[in-house]
């Protein structure tokens, strides 16, 4: 595939190679090819705003006209945008919302609360409404980190017979996430029922690790809901070795951003200065595993199809 | 002026000086001698302050003093020039010598036309004529000891310490020092002088006090001794090294031939052959090429023309271990700290590097440990390395022991031919005359073809066969004798002088 | 700067350079006691800590740790270091990945073939720093920059599938040892022996120790460096086979987290940062102790968003005692001619030479 | 009497010992070399290149990471590093967050106490290294360890934000030459100054040369060591007051990056590894060559998936290319004796002892 097209007025730029940012990129490609808009994508190499920085301001000497950007610091990637926008390029973000008030026109994002709330609510549901939850974070240098946690405490705490055992944090790598989520295990598998992860990486490690610890009959079984789609989760789903994960629509993210940025360029008007579009989510357990991707397509292209009627106003 | 009151010190498995008392008068240059490991160093360390002992006092100036560091001593006006040369590498000459004195403009901004001036002010009094703006790594030995020399008698000196000043330098240059000495002396400043080359003794210093295993075993006028006494006095037995003469070795197989060796800027046209068993002595003034000659012949340095035979054989290969290995030629470095020695690794380690890939048992591929300490143990008595046990790591021996160390792991490897530089630098007479039979032996008893570098005439005549002269980075003639007669020591060094002017 | 501290006196204590190899000198005491101290805390506080699962987990993370310190600390015994141990692994991931779940080989042809990259990624490193007599630390940063851009290239970051019959390797165990710990156990006696016992070791050991010294002495210090990077792209190499065995997957961020751990722990370890020192026996102590710190944070509920702050503060705490025991013992020994003459025979621990 | 005539033997080019200040030696000249090549080359491929706002961009980038590797280089030049750059940077942008929007202090307030914690978490450093006689690695590395932990638990991962009177600085320029590189030059001319000509610079390049003969010749190693880390913790500080006014926010992963930078920076930038070399104006080339080759790869648009492979690729031809320089200037020396007579005031670059 050609990584990024002649003649392109948009551009689309993730952060680092990662599964999430080939999903959200699968999106991108899946509208130029549908509408025959050139979109040029491109891979940044770490996560961090200052990458990010470096990178999309050497685009934007290049005289794109819109950016489907992901905040790589919800209250630094602003600035980046601000210069973005003072050189009269447009700037629709996707994945994560930045801090507000913001100068990009959208954000294409599914809302994290939300889904941390349903993870939550399906594993409390797994765990027959009682029992004790180990709660994996992520990455601790992420705010959105500490909304998943809030979420999560909020829903435990409807829950009268469920308690969080205990929480641990910052692994932003398969490694550190298998040691420390093996280390959690060790200490107290005994007092555990359940297990939430709400990242990509605790969601793949510990998918890795219940395989191997369910695969003696004699431990105890313990739930699992997870949010991210990776294979390795997947095939743990239907092996049963974990429950459920959520899908959070990372191909939508990206079409719909690029949808919206090519509404921009064209001359559209946003209605109000900044707009939230929520890109919506799917529980996928061992029932719809296989027609998970078609419901997450349903809902990306229904958001497409009503994006002038909720969000902007046609060009005068 | 310095008075020391019963000093004691012990390292873990040595007792380096115990209960000595000695006094040292202003004006007066006082010779310190020993053998090797005898204390000399660590006396020196006790006394400025870079060691402090286990036992006893310090008197200096009729007060007693307690340093912690070089910076309280110095302070006092005492200055010590170590055995080990220390320069900061990256630094420039300059700033080595004035580190501790840097001429400012005030708020700490540096004169840097006056500290030139001033440098070159202090490097002229000991006779070094290189810009003080050279980086001092560039150095040679020879000009970093001049350096380091310069540096301590920049300094207000009411005492200075000199522990083996002359160890890399050319007859010329000791000559000047010791001018330098006297008329220090005649202002009024202590001198404590250690050295090995009794030569010196003689020549520069009113009184002679004699260490031994740590033991101060006397203090004598100069005036009164001669040198059998004094190295009875050191040694505890008499030492007798005095074969003299050059006699040609012919007949023997030629092992080494080398014709129109050139490196430029390094040595130019060196051809020479050298056959079994003799020992070919290459003399010269610092600087005149012959470590770089040597450095050709090891495959350490490319050579921009001229060939080089073993045992009849052109040799092509370049690397180091190629020719060690398969010409079986060794070296001995001249530098041994940073070419000789692992400072960090056990005596052992350093005495059997060389010959491990002997010590292999066949079918487990494991250096046999009993053969290994064997081989050790054996050539630390040959030498008589004081070194404690064969685990102590060598950064903690004394100077000649290291030294030792360095040569014994050449003889260890049994190598055809053998290029030795520099083998006696810090070495006592004691040792000298033994390492001096081992040469001796190795040539005559085995064969062995050596190439001897040395500024040090009595040996170069003692030793050699022949000797080439060396000047400039050539060689400039050939001192051999004639049939098998032997010429006398002033003979030969009228003749080397000859080539030399 | 004063710090060659604990370099001088690892170079005393921790050496295998005595070649009777005191295993269990020195430094190494402060590292099992250390360890036995964290050991014995957390064995009181903790019901679970004895029980097999945990023994089996913390095992399996500790030869981890020890295999990726060991492709560090080779490249430091010669005098160099190794940034791109992380990203040699997860170079190696991917091509497993290309080789198991691509390309449908099996593992017997997939595993050799990603040793053999790590080998070779090794030499690669070795060469040019060795003939080009360049700085390890710029190849191999550059190294490791190539082999992330190539990794992510060619992996666009998707995990990459295993069989079942590969993740046998990595999850099984052997009477409640998991067999990668043994294989751990097995490579670090193997590489103790090497430099205790041969000529191999023995030549890296100096090689590291000083260069020329031991160039003119006739050891092929070229080669040397260039076999110490083989060896260390081999072992990251094999650090990453097993890794992927375990987890079930080839990520290919595998690695991503290596370099800080394999200095970390081949620090703790014992291993100098100028050369010339290595115990494979610390190696083992500093995983287990960085990684007992880790599991001790977890263990206690310390508030997993400080949690690196306590392992930092652990990690200071653990150097400055072990240096406090130093300073005694070797107090002590001054005190006490007895034990001096005693101490002849061993190495005196942070003896400054002046 | 006889001198020889001075040959100098090795010489790494950079230094700025020669004290009369060759601020364009050697290496040097092989940093400009390689900084002309790229930038001629990117001004020739693109006609954006050289437009104002990609060389506002640029400049300031160059900035950060001419600052961070200074940070890094004066901790190196002692012959020691700084694991902590990016720790301590974060935990300052954490405090000026704290200050300016927590607190609400005025930015007049707030900078000075970031600045101060920088410099304080230095002295910290300086101090376990210098006094308890610790490696500076291990310090340093469980310092990073302490910070990164103590910004995510202080910050809990928000981004704080910062009043329009702090972001002013980052974003304002100067006849088109941003604030922040205008900072970072006086910034390095000063310390330029200070290494060349002052008693202070001086001393600390000789720390780092040969620790021991300073110490003999009175130099306070152990005070420079610790004004060594007073100084990179105040740099890193600096650079992250800096980041977060150009970025208008207070981001607790601030110098998540920085480690591997700030060392790929100084070396590049002719910093010794083992100490008592740095050159100020290589720092600025070094950050200008790493940022054009990372600038570069986005204009050609080469596959963003595989950018870190050109970059590690580029980095490598870029030293490789200044080594066959390095041995074509000393062939070339060698052959002509005129040039050798002078070569006793100009160091042979280059040169490795055989
Ligand atoms: N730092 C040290 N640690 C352990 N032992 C030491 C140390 N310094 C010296 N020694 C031992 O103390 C003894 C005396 O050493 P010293 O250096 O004073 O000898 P020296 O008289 O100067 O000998 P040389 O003539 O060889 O220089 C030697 O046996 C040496 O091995
Ligand atoms: N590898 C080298 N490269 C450049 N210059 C060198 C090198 N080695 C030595 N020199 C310089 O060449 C000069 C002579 O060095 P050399 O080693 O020949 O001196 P020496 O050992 O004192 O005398 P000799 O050669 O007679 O033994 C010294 O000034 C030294 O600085
Ligand atoms: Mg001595
Ligand atoms: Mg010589």
């Amino acid at each position: 595939f050609r990584p990024s097209a002649e003649g392109a007025r948009l551009v689309w730029y993730g952060n680092a190679a990662h599964p999430y940012i080939t999903e959200v990129r699968a999106g991108v490609e899946a509208f130029a090819r549908e509408t025959g808009v050139a979109v040029h994508c491109t891979v940044g190499q770490e996560w961090t705003q200052d990458n990010q920085n470096v990178n999309v301001e050497a685009l934007s000497t290049q005289g794109y006209r819109g950016f489907s950007l992901y905040p790589g610091d919800p209250a630094g990637a602003n600035a980046l945008f601000r210069l973005l926008r003072t050189r009269g390029q447009q700037v629709v973000a996707y994945g994560a919302e930045p801090a507000l008030p913001t100068p990009a026109s959208f954000t294409v994002a599914t809302d994290i609360q939300a889904a941390a709330r349903t993870a939550t609510e399906a594993l409390i549901g797994f765990m027959g409404g009682r029992g004790r939850i180990l709660n994996v974070l992520e990455a601790v240098t992420d705010v959105n980190t500490r909304k998943r946690d809030e979420a999560i405490r909020e829903v435990v705490a409807r829950h009268p017979g469920v308690t969080i055992a205990q929480t641990i944090a910052d692994m932003i790598q398969l490694g550190e996430a298998t040691t420390k989520i093996q280390s959690a295990l060790a200490a107290r598998a005994a007092e555990l029922d359940g297990i939430i992860a709400t990242g990509f990486h605790p969601t793949v490690a510990a998918a890795a690790i219940l395989t191997e610890w369910h695969k003696d009959p004699r431990r105890k079984r313990l739930r699992f809901v997870g949010i991210d789609t990776d294979a390795t989760v997947l095939r743990a789903i239907r092996e049963g070795a974990i429950d459920a994960t959520v899908a959070q629509n990372p191909f939508g993210h990206g079409y719909v951003s690029s949808a919206l940025l090519r509404m921009l360029d064209e001359g559209w008007t946003p209605r109000r200065e900044y707009q939230f579009i929520d890109a919506g989510l799917v529980l996928v357990t061992r029932e719809n595993l296989d027609t998970y991707a078609a419901e997450v397509r349903r809902v990306t292209t229904q958001l497409v199809a009503d994006l002038p009627a909720k969000y902007l106003d046609p060009p005068r | 002026m310095l008075e020391l009151r019963g000093l004691d010190k012990s390292f873990p498995g040595v007792h380096a000086l115990s209960d000595v008392s000695l006094r040292f008068a202003a004006g007066e240059i006082h010779g310190l001698v020993g053998e090797n490991g005898a204390g000399k160093s660590t006396l020196m360390r006790l006394v400025t302050g870079l060691m402090e002992p286990d036992r006893g006092e310090v008197w200096f100036a009729g007060r007693r003093v307690r340093f912690r560091n070089t910076r309280e001593s110095m302070a006092e006006g005492i200055q010590l020039v170590q055995q080990e040369i220390q320069v900061i590498p990256e630094s420039t000459v300059a700033e080595n010598l004035m580190l501790d004195k840097l001429v400012t403009r005030g708020w700490g901004v540096l004169d840097w036309p006056a500290i030139h001036a001033q440098a070159r002010k202090h490097l002229e009094v000991v006779g070094l004529s290189v810009p003080p703006e050279t980086i001092a790594k560039a150095l040679s030995a020879a000009q970093k000891r001049l350096l380091q020399i310069a540096k301590a008698l920049a300094a207000r000196t009411r005492l200075l310490l000199l522990d083996e000043p002359t160890s890399c330098l050319g007859p010329h240059e000791t000559a000047g020092l010791h001018t330098l000495l006297r008329e220090l002396k005649a202002q009024g400043i202590a001198l404590i002088y250690v050295t090995h080359k009794l030569e010196e003794v003689f020549a520069l210093c009113d009184r002679v006090s004699v260490l031994r295993d740590g033991h101060h075993v006397g203090t004598h006028p100069v005036a009164g001794l001669d040198h059998d006494r004094l190295v009875r006095l050191m040694v505890g037995r008499e030492v007798r090294d005095d074969r003299v003469g050059l006699r040609p070795v012919s007949g023997a197989p030629e092992m080494l031939r080398v014709e129109g060796l050139t490196r430029r800027g390094r040595a130019h046209d060196i051809s020479f052959t050298l056959r079994a068993g003799e020992i070919l002595g290459c003399y010269g003034l610092v600087g005149s090429g012959r470590t770089e000659t040597a450095r050709l012949l090891i495959g350490d340095d490319r050579a921009d023309a001229g060939r080089v035979w073993v045992r009849g054989k052109p040799v092509a290969l370049r690397s180091v271990t190629e020719r060690v290995r398969r010409w079986r030629l060794g070296y001995v470095s001249e530098d041994r700290k940073e070419e000789g020695l692992l400072l960090g690794f056990s005596v052992l380690a350093n005495l059997t590097l060389t010959v491990w890939e002997r010590l292999v048992n066949r079918w487990t591929r494991r250096i046999d440990p009993a053969s290994e300490r064997a081989l050790g143990r054996h050539w630390v008595d040959a030498l008589g390395i004081q070194c404690g046990s064969l685990e102590n790591p060598v950064r903690n021996l004394s100077g000649g022991n290291q030294q030792k160390i360095c040569l014994a792991k050449w003889l260890a490897a049994d190598c055809a031919i053998l290029i030795i530089d520099e083998p006696t630098v810090g070495v006592d007479l004691g040792a000298k005359e033994q390492i001096h039979r081992v040469i001796r032996d190795l040539a005559a008893r085995e064969g062995k073809a050596i190439l001897l570098i040395s500024s040090d005439m009595p040996e170069m005549i003692q030793l050699a066969h022949r000797i080439l002269v060396f000047r400039d980075r050539r060689i400039v003639g050939e001192v051999v004798g004639e049939g098998t007669s032997c010429r006398s020591a002033a003979e030969i060094s009228e003749a080397i002088g000859h080539f030399l002017n | 700067m004063e710090t060659p501290a604990l370099t001088a006196r690892t170079a005393s204590a921790l050496s295998v350079t005595a070649p009777r190899g005191e295993w269990f000198s020195g430094r190494t005491n402060g590292l099992i006691l250390s360890f036995t101290v964290l050991f014995c805390l957390l064995a009181v506080w903790s019901p679970t800590f004895l029980s097999g699962y945990t023994m089996f987990v913390l095992a399996r993370q500790v030869a981890f740790y020890a295999l990726i310190a060991l492709a560090q600390a080779l490249c430091l015994v010669v005098g160099g270091m190794n940034l791109s141990v992380g990203a040699i692994g997860s170079m190696a991931t991917v091509l497993l990945g290309l080789g198991l779940d691509t390309w449908g080989l099996s593992p017997w042809l997939a595993v050799p073939m990603t040793l053999g990259f790590g080998l070779a990624s090794g030499w690669l490193n070795g060469v040019l720093i060795a003939r080009l007599k360049l700085d390890s630390f710029i190849v191999t940063l550059s190294m490791m920059f190539l082999y992330m851009g190539l990794r992510s290239g060619i992996s666009g970051g998707q995990s990459y599938r295993v069989p079942d019959s590969f993740t046998w390797a990595g999850q099984s165990e052997f009477v409640g040892v998991p067999l990668v710990f043994l294989v751990a156990v097995v490579v670090l006696a193997v590489m103790a022996w090497i430099f205790h016992q041969t000529v191999f070791g023995r030549y890296l050991l100096a090689t590291g120790g000083n260069a020329t010294a031991a160039r003119l002495s006739g050891v092929p210090t070229g080669r040397m460096v260039v076999w110490a990077n083989v060896l260390s792209g081999g072992f990251a190499s094999l650090a990453a086979v097993l890794w992927a065995s375990q987890l079930g997957a080839a990520a290919p961020e595998t690695g991503d987290t290596w370099l800080i751990v394999s200095f970390a722990v081949a620090i703790i370890g014992g291993t100098g940062l100028s050369g010339g020192v290595i115990s494979a026996f610390g190696l083992l102590m500093g995983a287990a102790i960085f990684l007992l710190i880790k599991h001790g944070l977890v263990e206690v509920k310390a508030n997993p968003y400080f949690a690196n702050a306590f392992l930092g503060l652990l990690i200071l705490l653990t150097v400055v005692v072990d240096r406090a025991r130093e300073m005694y013992v070797e107090r002590v020994r001054e005190r006490d001619p007895r034990s001096r003459s005693r101490a002849g025979e061993r190495i005196p621990e942070g003896y400054q030479a002046p």
